[in-house]
């Protein structure tokens, strides 16, 4: 039987603090009803003749009292919890990302470079590691105890989760959203590996087909290239019929829609801009693109994903 | 004709002016966003059916308690739930910066 | 309510007007839940229109406004009627609540057959009921066939709670017909009448949900 | 308010011989009948859930499952909380002490409505038996929460028939809490004020508000779901651009007040026992009245917190996360009280007593873990683990279950004119307290570990305490079979009871036990607060 648990990644100590903290409280919020209880079951028994006398008849001023202490406590412990949680949900920019998908039931993995493994998530120790995670089928959860990290991983959409190791291991992988039959075989390795170690393993597994080279193909087949260019520049300028706005350079760049809003393009809104064109159309171009919703696989979209961040800038000539 | 139903009738006229109004409304135009405000002639229309063919004001007060329990209630649902989705950003949307 | 003191009256209540009193209060709580039910349907709404907004709106240009603003305004005559027959039989004038009744529910009846067997008729044949013979292609699709599930789902419930009220208000007329009711004794009427008149108020918001949020320019 | 005469005759025998046939009984609108027909469906459905809590707790003694199938553990589980929250734990103390004793604490006849109260019994007898149809078919692997789209599109099971027995169960709630809130409106004894209402009529008027305004949420909730899953219809498909959160939201909606439908009542019961056998006026009635309503009315606010990490707005996070920390004070304000009221009392330690410190305790140590569930950065390691499952069968079992068990006890007297066997009594409260903790305790430490729940199997790390907690089970199963025998027993053989035999305050004492079908020969008129009972030093020195 093993009482702790290993703090694997950078927040996992906060976390811990935080829950600790919360036991602290609780045993002493413990003591202080047990205790109470204990006393008064044995000195106000019904056959003892304590004095009863003098009895406490304004109740006002200890009911305020013991309302205001559980407010400004609690109010703390809101404070520190929420500051938590918008930390651990704030991928740093540096973030190596590693794409997650979810079927019933096992994970699949699959690395910048087109290393693919299941029910396993190699990664390198000692940098911020990004996890862009969607779901085949029902909801599914990414849930690593040792990195004190779980969300949930949604059918249509990514999620993300990051973590930071500093301790090489190998550590549980759950899904804790309970998604059918076989939802305790959905269960995996993470293995954090020193960056020598994860190179080797990165060459080892290697396809020689990057996700963006892939990415390429599909590209391709899915006709994409017919309106963006065949390097993604944009149509119009390489002679396409149809006026498309260019994709080279456009991942992390800021894009403004027809409604005015400006928004970063991510993984997210190249996704949704492909499998929902009409909710994220770009100003100054006209809504032609049609959905590619229910055609392109989530391993697909990952890899023209991939493909279109791979695409530098244009050189202005 | 007492005055009740002198009442009445011009509850229901007033009602029909009302759903005028709002057949009209619909005709502006207006953004996508804006579209929803054609409700407030709806809950114009909605607050007359109560007071005028309900008749809440007449009964007792706890009939009021409970109708203002549901819409009370209504809110909640209907005002913590959508902000929800009203504030997920599936991606960072900064300030506007028009090039 | 006329004091009616005389009347018999369940043994957990002190008079006859303590029962009536009650009893029109459990219908108002009663409403108030129906309120919540409904509610829930509204959020669907919310967050249906607010992901999907053109595939919704577009779904919403296909309704059928005529139909749509003529059943508001049979629903609104219907409960103006009804109430009128309510504040006849508090004077007393048995024939009138009858009459009343009789326009109420052949008005209530008239929607449901325009509702049901017109519109519903129309849409069928449009293809716009949600599936894979739907009439809408392309992206806007998916949010279109989300309008019309709120669409068929909201006037199902609704029609089903009409049904319930054209029942209620039959019962109301044979009660009448037996010479049951009389100023001091008009619980059941004003209790229908309460749930007639909601029912028009849910139709009163799913319209403008239905026929007129979308129909933008 | 005028008192309605009774004619002398009409008030021989009891409720209980007023008629001894099955259609009586059948047809009766009697509260006091209708609650023990109750008492007899929640029972039932209490041991069939029982058994599927024994089952799992089995199936987890291995870490590979001593059931083979885990679809078999799957429909277990989901069998277990579906008839646990809709049949047992929702209804539990409304239904049946509320039923019995709420006109009788009030000063009336009877509810306000009492075919509808025969109604709901009707409409939970048929969503009961479709239920155990759907068991007894196969049941669902979906979780008492249905989640979408596993519970629309992916799950095999008899989710429609589930989902439409809860559906009929949920009118059944409905009707109950309407009769209550206008009954406590409109049928109070003259001189019986809001102040002078006991705590438990209170906390069922709360109860009633959130039954009668959170259930039809449900209702519709589950509507949509069965439309989703006969027609497809999308809503909280993704692929239709449907939002598989929505159905959480309007779930949760539900659920999370839900969760107030079983732990206040328990406050109230609570709130009885402590002041009788204390002998003492309750500490800060007010504030334990108000805190019940302000219950209500918060526990709408809060149920964001079951999807810190499911995918929702960050805004709503935080939002949902401070509100759920307010829905914590009112609560902890109660426990201060209760603690309060013994201060100087004269304690006696029978059954309900026993039960009723228990309940403190559980529930305190229930409360305190829900603090973890609130703070968002623990919430993200702690939620979705044996931690959770931990912490709300202690707000649930180790907190209703008590105080339905505390109710009960303190109430059989007065429900069947016998009396228990009080030795018997007080080893059934000590075995429950101690199966209990030892059931789970250790499954906080599983949380924390990082055991997920609804697991079959599971690493062999998690083995020991996996096995202490189910040999916790085994203690407490007997120690639910112990009242059911020695109540049963006393039924046909206890001692019969008199009017008061615990000499404590409220209107119910003042009938006879058991009380004639009219409850009151003649209605009474309030002339004080609650919990009259003298004040120590007077007793102290007269007695």
């Amino acid at each position: 039987m093993r009482l702790w648990l290993p703090e694997a990644s950078t927040t996992a100590p906060e976390i811990d603090y935080l829950i600790l903290a919360l036991v602290l409280i609780s045993c002493a919020v413990l003591a202080l009803v047990f205790g109470l209880m204990l006393l008064y079951m044995f000195k106000y028994r019904a056959g003892s003749d304590v004095d009863r006398g003098a009895l406490a008849e304004k109740t006002w001023r200890l009911e305020t009292g013991w309302t205001v202490a559980t407010l400004v406590a609690f109010f703390g412990l809101f404070l520190w919890g929420a500051n938590l949680y918008v930390r651990l949900f704030q991928p740093p920019a540096d973030a190596l990302k590693i794409y997650i998908i979810a079927k019933q039931w096992m994970w699949k993995a699959e690395h910048a470079g087109g290393q693919r493994e299941i029910n396993a998530v190699h990664f390198p120790v000692g940098r911020p590691i990004q996890l862009v995670m969607t779901s085949e089928d029902v909801i599914h959860d990414f849930s690593v105890p040792a990195f004190r990290i779980k969300y949930d991983v949604l059918p249509g959409r990514y999620e993300t989760v990051w973590f930071h190791s500093d301790r090489p291991g190998t550590y549980h992988l759950f899904c804790t959203q309970f998604c059918g039959t076989d939802h305790a075989h959905m269960v995996g390795d993470i293995v954090a590996m020193p960056q020598a170690d994860y190179q080797k393993w990165l060459e080892r597994n290697g396809t020689g087909e990057t996700l963006a080279a892939a990415g390429k193909t599909l590209f391709m087949r899915y006709g994409c290239s017919g309106c963006h260019g065949g390097n993604g520049v944009g149509g119009n300028q390489s002679g396409s019929t149809v006026r498309a706005p260019p994709l080279a350079g456009l991942y992390g760049s800021p894009v403004t829609l027809t409604d005015g809003r400006v928004v970063t393009a991510d993984d997210r809104y190249i996704r949704d801009c492909i499998l929902m064109p009409d909710t994220q159309r770009v100003a100054s171009y006209p809504p032609v693109m049609p959905s590619f919703s229910g055609q392109i696989g989530e391993e697909d979209l990952l890899d023209i994903i991939s493909y279109i961040k791979s695409l530098a800038p244009e050189k202005p000539s | 004709m007492t005055r009740r139903l002198r009442q009445l009738l011009l509850a229901w006229i007033l009602l029909m002016v009302l759903l005028a109004i709002e057949f009209g409304a619909s005709f502006i135009p207006l953004g996508r966003s804006a579209r929803p405000l054609v409700l407030i002639p709806a809950i114009l229309m909605v607050a007359a059916v109560g007071t005028l063919f309900m008749q809440i004001g007449r009964e007792i007060a706890v009939v009021r308690l409970f109708a203002a329990a549901g819409l009370l209630w209504l809110s909640i649902l209907l005002g913590l739930g959508s902000l929800d989705p009203l504030t997920r950003t599936d991606y960072h949307v900064q300030a506007a910066n028009p090039k | 309510m006329a004091d009616a003191s005389y009347l018999p009256h369940e043994f957990q209540y002190s008079s006859a007007r303590h029962q009536a009193e009650t009893a029109i209060a459990g219908m108002w709580l009663f409403l108030a839940t129906e309120m919540l039910f409904f509610g829930a349907l509204f959020l669907s709404w919310i967050y249906s229109r607010h992901w999907n907004q053109a595939g919704f709106d577009a779904g919403a240009q296909q309704t059928n406004l005529t139909i749509g603003t003529v059943n508001t305004a049979i629903l609104l005559a219907s409960s103006f009627v009804y109430s009128a027959g309510l504040a006849f039989i508090e004077i007393g004038n048995k024939r009138r609540l009858i009459q009343c009744c009789a326009v109420a529910w052949m008005l209530g009846f008239a929607f449901l057959i325009l509702k049901f067997g017109v519109e519903w008729h129309g849409d069928f044949h449009k293809h716009l009921f949600p599936g894979s013979h739907f009439a809408i292609t392309g992206p806007l699709s998916g949010g279109a066939q989300l309008f019309f599930i709120f669409y068929f789902v909201g006037t199902a419930l609704h029609g089903l709670h009409m049904i319930g009220g054209l029942i209620l208000v039959g019962w109301i007329i044979l009660r009448a017909r037996r010479d049951e009711f009389s100023p001091g004794y008009y619980t059941p009427v004003a209790a229908v009448g309460l749930y007639w008149s909601f029912v028009d108020v849910v139709w009163i918001v799913l319209y403008p949900l239905i026929y007129l949020v979308g129909r933008g320019p | 308010m005028s008192a309605v005469v009774v004619e002398a005759g009409a008030v021989e025998g009891s409720y209980l011989t007023d008629g001894v046939t099955l259609r009586s009984w059948l047809l009766t609108t009697d509260h006091k009948r209708i609650a023990l027909l109750y008492l007899g469906s929640i029972t039932l459905f209490f041991f069939v859930g029982g058994t599927a809590a024994a089952l799992i707790r089995y199936n987890l003694i291995t870490p590979q499952g001593m059931i083979a199938s885990a679809e078999t553990y799957n429909r277990l589980f989901t069998v277990h909380g579906v008839v646990m929250v809709w049949f047992f734990l929702i209804p539990a103390v409304p239904v049946t002490l509320g039923n019995f004793i709420v006109p009788l604490m009030l000063g009336a006849r009877d509810l306000a409505f009492p075919k509808l109260n025969l109604a709901s019994w009707y409409l939970f007898v048929v969503a009961g038996v479709v239920v155990l149809c759907s068991l007894f078919a196969g049941g669902a692997d979906t979780g008492w929460t249905f989640y979408t789209p596993l519970s629309s599109s992916y799950a095999r099971g008899h989710v429609v028939l589930t989902v439409v027995g809860i559906f009929i169960a949920g009118f059944s709630s409905i009707a109950t809490g309407l009769n209550f809130i206008v009954t406590i409106h409109r049928l109070r004894a003259p001189g019986m004020t809001w102040y002078r209402m006991p705590v438990f009529l209170w906390s069922l008027y709360a109860t009633s508000v959130i039954l009668v305004l959170a259930t039809p949420v449900l209702a519709m909730t589950l509507l949509l779901l069965g439309f989703e899953r006969i027609f497809g219809i999308g809503v909280f498909d993704p692929a239709l651009g449907g939002d598989p959160l929505l159905f959480q939201h309007l779930f949760w909606f539900y659920s999370h007040p839900a969760v107030y439908v079983m732990i206040l009542p328990g406050f109230g019961v609570i709130s009885e026992i402590i002041p009788a056998f204390s002998r003492k006026r309750i500490f800060g009635y007010k504030f334990i009245v108000w805190c019940s309503v302000a219950i209500a009315v918060i526990s709408f606010l809060v149920w964001g917190h079951h999807m810190f990490v499911a995918g929702t707005a960050l805004y709503s996070a935080l939002v949902f996360s401070i509100l759920s920390y307010m829905v914590a004070v009112p609560s902890a304000i109660k426990v201060f009280n209760w603690i309060g009221t013994m201060h100087k009392g004269f304690i006696l330690f029978d059954a309900p007593m026993l039960y009723a410190l228990g309940f403190i305790g559980l529930f305190t140590i229930g409360g305190l873990t829900g603090l973890f569930l609130a703070a968002l950065g623990a919430d993200v390691h702690l939620t979705q683990t044996y931690f959770v499952v931990a912490h709300f069968h202690y707000v649930m079992v180790g907190g209703m279950v008590s105080a339905f068990f505390a109710g009960l006890h303190y109430w059989w007297p007065k429900i069947t004119g016998r009396i228990y066997p009080e030795m018997w009594g007080r080893a059934g409260a000590l075995i429950i307290f101690i199966g209990f903790n030892l059931t789970f305790f250790p499954q906080f430490i599983l949380g924390y570990l990082g055991m997920p729940r609804r697991y079959h199997s599971y690493p062999p790390e998690f083995e020991v305490l996996n096995v202490l907690s189910s040999a916790g089970a085994t203690i407490l199963a007997a120690g639910y079979l112990l009242p059911l025998a020695y109540l049963t027993w006393s039924l046909f053989r206890g001692e019969r009871a008199s009017a008061n035999p615990w000499r404590a305050t409220g209107l119910e004492w003042m009938t006879p036990s058991p009380p004639p079908t009219v409850n009151f020969v003649s209605t009474p008129v309030v002339t004080e607060g609650p919990y009259a009972y003298p004040a120590p030093e007077i007793v102290q020195h007269h007695g």
